[in-house]
């Protein structure tokens, strides 16, 4: 019974301690890599346009068709909808 | 006429017991209140729905395979499972004991015994293996939630983190209330089971499962059911509070716009975050860690079909299994007790002294602040019950100030809670696993 | 050299037995009828395709590591096989014998000590554990297709339930037609084989692979085929069945628009089923559960991303894994077999047992109400093979009347008969399983 | 073999029973419940609109952008494909 | 006060080894290289991320529960673990040994006697288990594959199969380079780990996956890493080896249009294969099955959305489970080996190898075919690395001529690569497997 | 040691003859598969509308509101992206 609130009591001191003492050291660490990223990387968008443009490959075999499928199929749809 | 007979004693109504009628009730009351009253019914119309199908008479659609045996009691698979178990006694009652209580060598060679026996897992048995047991399903949850969460506005203020962490002292607090209730008699909570009850306040509820199946899995169901429960009666339960603990000038205070958040600091947050866990506290690194990776696929650009994927398909398909698993645990012996009461009530605390403590954690921080610049109203919302809580926020910022949007102030504090909880729950399972 | 011989030794053209042959040809024959005939392609291109590469020679993706241990009939391996389900005699055939028979723990003992000598479980085996021998995929397509299904004009005009029951007529007519064959020592069907056939007539493929796998798995490949095939080939079973026993005049009944069903019914529908399964007939509470807790989900409302993606996405997944399982049973042992010839002749006699019964009790239900208000037509689709059968009563209503629509009157005793299917499948398995 | 006959037997008409007293109770269920619906609840939707809205939250974290981004994926769609 | 001491040495701080350090980097490096350059991210983020969380000191996420069991070294738990496996000395080292050259029964006995002590599986480990030792995830992606592979450029010529087969020699000669490394004394590897390597040259993730986890599963994180960085690097390794064996006029050749194939060729193709397979090579039968059962559902056009899933919503899940169970293998001890370095280099060279083969192959057919009709630039797409490597032959048909468009052509011997790889993958399984 | 050669010179021997056994096959199989296919079928597409029209039934129930349904929704949206 003592055991219990004993455990009880610390799990609260620590527990409580620890998460204040992570989320501490958390504010820290994101506002230091916020500061780096404003300070070193100015630009806001470095080549958007390159990433795009790689994204579909997927390991063996073309996903590349992927998006422009999505289009296809949409635009049939519309097509449908609006040939009613 | 044999056979007629057989049909008839094997049915359900000649077989029900009071105890699975009551939960049958409380399975239905749980699809009202997720259809009707949109208590996050996500998860609540699986459960509840699981919930009737496991007390379902006769079908043991939530026992395991040993479990079945023993509820169909030949003597000769009774005997078996005795000599398996290693126990003298054949008698139902000892052999479940002792199958509960037995080693993973032991319960396996029991499971191929009722195997043998021609017994075998029932499906929701089986869900509950593969998706609670295993551990897997909440922490997919987490990483679909990972891959849902935008950042941004706590990037733009970090220390709105301090917000999170004081919501946590509802979960420290509730497990000294479990604490205190048997210390006076009047439950029997072990240690393990209060951390359990304590992470309801985490108002997360992945979180609470992942937690309970690992610390108390004899609680789940009322564990999970209290958790999502409470998470739809946030907008009930915070205001009251809220309003008690700030003045009418508090509540007007308005925050200055977040400035922008850089995409790179977007996707470098869940890389800072899981470094930090990976140093400080390996135990939360599995929930963590897929929350980490679901936002890292959210917010790098380059895999977008896999980041829709791990927000839409999977996660769905998850949320079903997890939810009928839950369910699987709403069966009469172990919901229909006393301590279940004690879930419920200790729950609601939680979720109260998590709600002030945001509260006062933010007057302190507006206090030193200057004054002006924190609405204490956005405290509440380091619960987490993303995005409930920092509606709530806003609902009452707005009361008071028809011009005063806190909506994206208060979801800093909101997504800093679901990571305070779940370093939270890693401390749990660290000291008491 | 020694490698040359090897891989000619070790090709499937030196190895293939006449058995593997012809089971290939007829995995391409099931693919034709599903690309180019379109016999429900969703299911038949994967059995088809499941079935050729089950049949591949010496690849052994449909055996278990033991099968394929015993295949390559190394000695001592042979020998520790024997040594492990005790028996004396070394013989392949033998250990094949103690190993189908063996209880789960001389099972479980026998695959590891398969694997202890290098062997393990064919790709397609593993599918068929994880998908069909836990039972979990027929009931989770059962789920999806509750979600798919509207009890709209069920609950408009619930009494074209007799019409779904009337229809499992053919069930068990068939059942006494495979213990006639059994009886006149034509085939050798045991009751749990005879019960398994049975179900053909229900219509349904995910009921009668559930059933079958639970009864008699030996019979599942020829089974799931002659189910999928017969529910393809309704439109051309169906009508001459209904012309048979119908009048010209009855043909051209019209039936009255069916009434508006409010939201709140369709919610409560498979809610008050599920309880009606729970208090009758718990045996069939997977089956049937799976199947309301879909259609819950789809009509509540408040979880269309949970039914839209038991629709879709999981579904379609279950779809492929529970196919190649299924292809996976076409192995020439089991297939080309006497018995397969017999189930095939059955399953047709079952359908059109079904038909007649539906067709007949729709007159009778008819004559009762004076005469003028029920087409019989609309009795056939009682069977279900959802929604092929509705189509066929709507084109012979059509034929016999241009301006006769009955596919929404015929959607009722449809999905009637997968309820009675169900029902029967519980049946079956209550008493013989 | 008599056995098997009567068992067949036995299973054809206990089954087939079943069945109709299985169906036909689901028949008076079924209209008991339209009959209290139709009369309870006459207005035939409840509020739709508030069911509606509070549909998207999931568990932690917010699935309610997923609606908004469909509409946004597709405009952007149905954009491209006018913009040809 | 003890408490705080546990979570001190507990800390991942506290514990670190200088390997994980130095593998979080690497796992940080992965990613860096996947979302700011691009490289094959959709397997390259999870599997860096993974590589991370592996290495998280004290989680244990990527070991079984018997080697936790060991890691935390209780020397209860180390005596029973001894004595399940049979061996004297409770050393971990010694009982890790053990462990890992256990066979199956003894390692199942060993998983269940590490749980009976309440340790487990990790997160990691687990997904490893599911995904890739079942050698399931490969087989699907293959199938995923297949449903999004036009082979209609090869059908169109199908000569170009001859292109993919030269390049297949990479792979070959790779195996040889292995074997003169250990001969010479500088590297240690069997037979087994040089076919596995030698795969890396095979330019196909999914393949190399499959074999490595049947012949060396040891290497399993160098060589994937190794096969998709070298993937990403074909547009920078593939060019100057293409320039150098190939003339100006060569490069200037302009091809003739492909002929229209038509949708029958299409489907009728997958089943070609799939029967050669079954005739001639069934150890490839899983990979090339697999791969034939995603085009049929792509090309039979009557189950779509069977395709559609295997495309999107399962390739995804699957990806998603094979990148984390890859990471899963970064751990220092097996990663940071001077086998390693051997391995990139040996992949390099086979990526060379292979691209010269193709393109001397086309030189060849291009002279036999008169020497205008074939550019020899389509050669280095038989490597396959799909669709990277047919992209870079058309870039340098276009430096070359800006109006030669060798896109089209080129996908022919890329898809053919794909064909060759998995064909060289099964006769390396038949033979050391 | 000696093994390990003989070893990988034999698989280098073997594997990469049986690679070109195996595609040149596949190239005779595929061109008489084509040249069979040119020659009994010179219809490019066998009543495809057919084949659409029977694509719906899957198993039990019917899949065949999924299309509908795309079209609905996606008309929705569209409407809505019209009607800002
Ligand atoms: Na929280
Ligand atoms: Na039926
Ligand atoms: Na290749």
């Amino acid at each position: 019974m003592e055991n219990l609130l004993s455990e009880g009591v610390s799990l609260m001191v620590f527990g409580m301690g620890f998460v204040f003492v992570f989320l501490t050291l958390l504010v820290f660490a994101t506002s230091l890599m916020s500061k780096l990223v404003v300070k070193y990387q100015p630009a806001p968008e470095p080549k958007p346009s390159a990433r795009k443009a790689a994204k579909p490959s997927a390991g063996t075999g073309s996903a590349a068709a992927t998006n422009d499928e999505l289009v296809a199929v949409i635009s049939a749809a519309v097509h449908k909808y609006r040939s009613r | 006429m044999e056979k007629l007979l057989t049909l008839l004693t094997a049915s359900g109504i000649y077989n029900i017991s009071a105890g699975q009628f009551f939960m049958i009730l409380i399975g239905l009351g749980l699809l009202f209140l997720a259809i009707r009253k949109n208590f996050e019914p996500l998860l609540l119309v699986p459960i509840g729905f699981g919930g009737i199908m496991a007390n379902i008479p006769e079908a043991g659609l939530a026992y395991s395979a040993v479990e079945n045996a023993v509820h169909f009691a030949k003597p000769e698979v009774l005997q078996s499972l005795a000599s398996v178990l290693n126990i003298g006694s054949s008698d139902p009652h000892d052999i479940l004991h002792a199958y509960h209580g037995s080693n993973a060598t032991v319960h396996a060679a029991a499971s191929l015994a009722a195997q043998d026996a021609g017994y075998s897992n029932g499906m929701l048995y089986n869900f509950y293996l593969v998706a609670i047991a295993s551990g897997v399903a909440p922490l997919l949850i987490f990483m679909g939630v990972g891959a849902m969460t935008d950042f941004g506005p706590l990037l733009a203020n970090p220390k709105t983190l301090f917000l999170g962490a004081a919501a946590q002292f509802g979960i420290f607090a509730t497990v000294l209330g479990a604490v205190a209730l048997t210390m006076l008699g009047l439950m029997d909570f072990s240690i393990q089971d209060a951390a359990a009850i304590g992470i309801i306040g985490g108002a997360d509820g992945p979180t609470a499962i992942y937690v309970t199946s690992l610390l108390a899995p004899q609680l789940l169901g009322a564990i999970a059911v209290a958790a999502y429960s409470y998470m739809a009666l946030v907008p009930l339960i915070q205001p009251p509070i809220m309003r008690a603990l700030t003045t009418e000038a508090e509540r007007k205070i308005k925050m200055s716009q977040l400035r922008h958040v850089s995409k790179t600091e977007k996707v470098l947050f869940p890389i800072v975050l899981l470094i930090l866990v990976a140093l400080l506290l390996p135990d939360a690194a599995p929930l963590l860690g897929m929350f980490c990776f679901g936002n890292l696929m959210r917010e790098c650009g380059v895999v977008d079909r896999l980041s829709d994927t791990a927000q839409n398909a999977l996660i769905n398909i998850v949320t079903i299994f997890l939810g009928l698993s839950v369910g699987s645990k709403l069966s009469a012996d172990k919901f229909l007790d006393f301590q279940t009461l004690g879930i419920l009530l200790l729950g609601i605390v939680a979720f109260g002294i998590g709600t002030a403590c945001g509260v006062l954690m933010a007057k302190v921080m507006n206090k030193m602040a200057g004054g002006d610049s924190i609405n204490p109203l956005i405290g509440s919302a380091g619960v987490s019950a993303v995005p409930m809580a920092a509606r709530v926020s806003n609902k009452l910022g707005l009361e008071a100030n028809a011009q005063n949007f806190l909506l994206m102030h208060a979801m800093g504090p909101n997504v800093a809670g679901v990571i305070g909880s779940a370093v939270a729950a890693g401390v749990m399972i660290k000291f008491v696993g």
